[in-house]
């Protein structure tokens, strides 16, 4: 509780920058689009419309991704809840964004310039944004599912985080209001075209904008639950082995599997070179990043730790999405790797100060997202660290302490912990009442 | 020479290693079991219809001792154990005949340690 | 026994109505050509071309769906058996379908006018049907593949449902008949442009179909099995939990995965407007899904079931099959949520009256394949209900009977139940003399 | 070791062959572009770029079946380790690819005419090469991609055939040199426009470039390394069971899954014709493996073996896809389904010569990839048999001899086989100091 | 105090639960094991190999009981287990020396119902 | 009778089982078990932190036989399993007070093989 209240007075000392950049950029108040409606071909429009889709689906699979890394990476006496968990996430995160998220996150109006803007409640399309009209690159209903596959990843990073010990009830209400308002409002900044965007910020995919966003919301929760019983028993670190590392391997290969979608769909169109360099760069990331891990853990640890290496790809993955079509082939290969290596420390470090994180989200995510974010100040020549730095800063004020906020009245309120009962039976009878593996022997005293 | 057999709840496991630990009893053996007790059990529900579950998961410890070690196990495993709940477990005790150490073949006493 | 009889006997009495229609529609007996070869690009041809081979690949991925699915629904001594029995409908599907399949439910000739044509034995392509001269979305080859993985689809669904007790041998002849010729039939009258496509009933992807035709299967299988030992005892449901959650939320997701290939490949062209929207309602009415039996189990049976939300979500992508293209996006939430809450019900109340399904294939599939139909006539302002009860009406009868009579036959001649020994042992030994889990000890009393 | 040392002979003994062949081809040393850079519209060039990208990614997905499979059929306590082996060598494969491999592949100059060539150091590229100047099909990062997902399929091949025995470190130092130079190096000879491919050898999407290249050195390590401990008994074959047939499942329909990319991506472009016809036939053979093995598993050993049955449809898909579309569909039933049966055969053998294959690895890639090849000569009018011969013995010559050279040169330094107690323990604990089913009771006498 | 332990078929469970019911025994534990007996086991083929399973999957029960209980408890299995078949199981009794409940305390004859 | 329970190194099961078969005892029943003796336990490490496994895989046989037959068995236990390494287990012997075999409803001596 103590660190909690540290960090969120940092965050809060920082809160006032929200009022000074937007004075610097109140001259900037009408909306610029993105993507310059060119005259193309309807055979041109329906290739790029078909690859979002396909992007779509890849996007799609990573929630089955996200469910078996995490169930994997816990015990099996949590395992159904994790499933529900992810689940139910993605129809509340969908539900929501069709409600509400994707009026907030690309506005037609804004109510604070750059900050706040509003495009209507639920969604609907006729006639000409099913056309090449609407957008070069896809249809109203392609760009909507296409995000809305995007917004449910983000609160499904929290998801693993805070596993094995909260209420079922507490982690739905958090994800509907971190889904409907926190994530799309962040996202509206840049990809909205809000004040990020002005600024000259760059996230292609989502390194901050997606990651990051998880990651902070990850940080609240793990800090205001506390670690789970028995991880640290009189000072030592007492790991808690995940049930099934097969699970856990489904789980990241879908994830990368996605991510083919999550960076090369961001490219909003199947255009031949930029979509090959980001599947390039997203490759060499990863496989660096698992190399970067592998290394790491069997120097640091003296083994290979298989869960490290998992990370690794992760790591990778996360630290190449902001600037995945703007660093080259051979950068990508050492944010990559660096991306790997830091992970391995990162969930370490966060062992040792009792940030109980059981799938390593915060690691991955969060500081990964952060370094991917600095990455693109770093290797791309088109762009500097002042506005990534700002944007990450951005982010952390701002969903961090909406997170926080958020977890902190609910803990208040309904409490957030499962009693400490239910969580050495385990939270699939507690909350379920039902089993993962019915007629396996599991011994139990874990 | 002795055999104490108890049936515990699976989470106490940890400290009744750390109750004999501390009485320099060091070793034992440990097995997975179900039980039906004066504990209930509970309700799990599946797809609509109800599961009784009255076989409730039970850690088996077995520790055979010599004479003089048999109250300090004893102790040891209510110790760690008790909690006043019903389903906190129970203790049972039989008579060793023999024992061997297979590494040495030693026998008896000797070889229970 | 009796239940069943009783069921067919009604089936029996609706019998001549297969008589009557085609009367009324005695004067339609030439074949129209459901897609219009307009003149397209190349390009345009081969975009459709390509989606519509993605699409199979999803349709594929369905089958492994399936598998895993039911097998995770299932103990963990019939899992080999399940496994086992999805892979070779798989094959045994497609080979079928390739000789005879295809050309009876795409036929160009019709020898009882719309009701049973023929278009020659196996497959074969020659230049044309290579080019857009073919069809204007996709050549021969891929029309053929297309179908073909859809075709394995209705048996699968019958595997679910019948498992844990259903001798192999049976089952495979049982799936080889169906998939060879009901399920071809029936599928001629709409989509092979019979009387069901002229009185005008709708089924886009099949609610009902592949669904309820596969639905229908069961149902009558699990009537002629009964229920499995120890599954109703003395007046008592006795649950028989499935050995595995996360196999079954693999398959479930793979499912829905495979579902925006199942819709999506229906628009039969790569149409930007149709396949997004498709993709929309598809995801809407499975969140529903979800949402709607997340609701209804936690309302009904106090806590939030697992797998009633599993089922959730295919009931909602069962139920949106048919009016994908045709309902629009907030109409399908509400086609969806239904399905979800119904599927709730349904699995409750087979449950009550003994029919014992194991994987809730019957209310998935059928009820909710009904109820999609149904839906389409509605929702949807260019269709109406008479002709989908007609529609529903006549799967009902054709393939309820011929499948009751199929397994009737079987169960008379060579026996369609284990012995209550290998029911006992499990499937896997003593079909298969193997086990799914070898090493991993599993409580074996159940 | 005495087996191997005969083997080794033969293949000695034949080595003069490499030196006659290379005087025949003489005179040819240019270097031919195989694809023709016709001059395409931009949408075509996108449509087949996107598929490239596609196919690319079912690439990828099939390191997760190659995972799945060889987890599912090993035993509990080694499935950290060959799930470790499969994500690392995924990575080593494609950075040492991009280092050396593609350069090798594809060479722009020859040293050795037709037999060793060099397109320099890692990859990049610049303008054209984004364009359709660089081809009409694909970019050049697509290129890379595509084939560099192929490379490290090679590997992995080798990874089942060696499991639950090899030292991590020296199986890492292996298959780095095995997919650094021996499968790029033998790869130019066909792909690379070589020598093999002067002669009219003809391998679409690698029956013998991949899959027999994979065997080689399969057969090369098992018979350096010796059976596992306990599997040959007093002359008795003591099975040792996979340990979860869901995950091995799960492994060959993601591998199936994967295939369409590898066949179908190998047309290199999204022709709809090649394309379809290439997946008409894929599935086919498939279907037709399943069949066959399922028949001959019942027939031979009197029940359905459902292993085998997963290894027949590997078996088809391996053996159709030297000749996907070249071959009918009709002829890639026959094809498919005596690889079908010539799996069961062959594991059946192996094991009767104590040759040690924990997922018939040998059998699927190394026999079946032979009988594909042969295939071609046999059902395509427009190949003959000569050719096929000598290109499946060079790739034995060449590919065998190096691995065993390689193997054996670590076999006598750092030693390629785990103690005897680490064996029994299990790699995972000994390798790698976790498990892969924490809290599971396994039961562990085997 | 005696200790009965019984091997039976696995699928008997239920009806053995039932019978003690029955006769008003409602304590017991239950573990899962392998039997060698003269039950001959069955042949597996796993890849075209033969695998001899000669440990079949048993259900061990332990039931502590005062000496008034051993006829009733052992009928009750009996009655429960017996179908004439090889397989059926075995019953194993034991001299207990000790009983104690751990949640009370209580000891011997007390404890053990 | 005597009822005796051997807790052994898992790879040894093979072995054991060669042995009995060896002196005609055919009879016994198997258990998963994690045993903690003076075998140390082996540190496993998981996300960098250390993880001490002092409970180690055992299993456990029991065996119940006839009193000619209690030496036969001890020894085919040793020598099956006896490497002089530490962790190669222990016999224990308790006193058997009777033995039914369910099938037939024999008792005592006679039930037992
Ligand atoms: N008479 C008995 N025979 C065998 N096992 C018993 C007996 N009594 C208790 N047990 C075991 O001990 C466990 C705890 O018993 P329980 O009656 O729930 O404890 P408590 O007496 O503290 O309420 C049971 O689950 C069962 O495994
Ligand atoms: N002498 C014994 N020692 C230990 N366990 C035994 C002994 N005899 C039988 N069992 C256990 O009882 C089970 C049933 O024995 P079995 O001989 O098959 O029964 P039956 O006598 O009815 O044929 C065996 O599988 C084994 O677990
Ligand atoms: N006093 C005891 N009580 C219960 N189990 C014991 C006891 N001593 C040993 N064991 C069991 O026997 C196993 C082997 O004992 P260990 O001391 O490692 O053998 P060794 O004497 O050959 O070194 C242990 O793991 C444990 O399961």
């Amino acid at each position: 509780m103590k660190k909690g209240k540290y960090i969120l007075a940092i965050f809060l000392m920082a809160l006032p920058l929200l009022f000074i950049v937007p004075e610097i950029l109140a001259q900037e108040d009408t909306i610029k689009t993105e993507t310059t409606k060119q005259e193309i071909s309807a055979e041109m429009f329906t290739i790029n419309n078909t690859w979002m889709l396909v992007a779509t689906l890849l996007v799609f699979i990573m929630h089955l991704g996200f469910g078996s890394l995490e169930a994997g990476l816990t015990r099996a006496k949590n395992t159904v809840n994790i499933l529900f968990k992810n689940t139910s996430i993605l129809s509340i995160g969908i539900l929501t964004y069709a409600l509400i998220g994707f009026g907030l996150m690309y506005p037609s109006n804004w109510c604070i310039a750059g900050w706040l803007g509003w495009a209507g409640l639920g969604i609907s399309a006729e006639g000409a944004n099913l056309t090449r009209a609407y957008n070069s690159g896809y249809t109203y209903w392609t760009d909507f599912i296409f995000q809305a596959m995007f917004a449910a990843t983000a609160a499904t990073i929290v998801s693993g985080a805070v596993a094995e010990r909260i209420k079922l009830g507490s982690f739905l209400i958090f994800s509907t209001i971190y889904v409907a308002f926190i994530y799309p409002i962040y996202g509206s900044w840049k990809w909205g075209t809000g004040w990020l965007n002005t600024l000259g910020f760059y996230d292609f995919a989502g390194s901050t904008i997606v990651h990051s966003v998880g990651g902070w919301g990850a940080l609240a929760g793990v800090i205001l639950l506390g670690p789970r019983l028995g991880k640290y028993v009189n000072g030592n670190i007492k790991p808690i082995m995940g049930h099934s590392m097969p699970l856990a391997t489904i789980g990241v290969f879908l994830l990368w599997l996605g991510w083919f979608g999550f960076n090369g769909g961001s490219v909003l169109s199947a255009d031949p070179g930029s979509v090959s360099l980001v599947f390039v760069t997203t490759t060499l990331a990863a496989v660096a990043g698992v190399m970067g891990a592998m290394l790491a853990s069997w120097v640091v640890l003296k083994k290979p730790d298989f869960s490290m290496v998992l990370n690794g790809s992760l790591a990778g993955l996360v630290s190449i999405t902001a600037g995945a079509n703007v660093i080259s082939p051979v950068f990508s290969v050492i944010v990559g790797a660096l991306a790997g290596i830091m992970v391995v420390f990162s969930v370490i470090l966060f062992d040792k100060i009792k940030i109980d994180d059981p799938v390593g989200a915060i690691s991955v995510h969060l500081v990964c997202g952060i370094w991917g974010t600095l990455a693109v100040g770093i290797f791309s020549p088109a762009h500097s660290l002042g506005p990534q730095v700002i944007g990450i800063m951005a982010a952390g004020i701002f969903c961090f302490s909406s997170a926080f906020i958020i977890f902190l009245i609910l803990k208040i309120t309904i409490g957030i912990r499962v009693s400490k009962k239910e969580e050495m039976i385990g939270l699939d009878i507690g909350e379920h009442g039902m089993e993962a593996y019915s007629g396996f022997q599991i011994f139990t005293s874990q | 020479m002795k055999l104490i057999t108890a049936y515990i709840q699976p989470q106490r496991l940890i400290e009744v290693k750390q109750a004999f630990y501390e009485r320099g009893i060091y070793k034992m053996s440990v097995t997975n079991a179900l039980g039906c007790g004066q504990q209930k059990g509970y309700h799990e529900t599946y797809r609509g219809a109800d599961v009784e579950v009255n076989l409730l998961k039970k850690v088996r410890i077995d520790i055979a001792v010599n004479e003089e070690f048999v109250d300090p196990t004893v102790d040891a495993v209510i110790e760690a154990t008790r909690t006043g709940n019903i389903g906190d477990g129970k203790i049972f005790i039989t008579e060793l005949v023999e024992c061997i150490r297979i590494r040495t073949g030693e026998r008896g006493t000797k070889a229970i340690g």
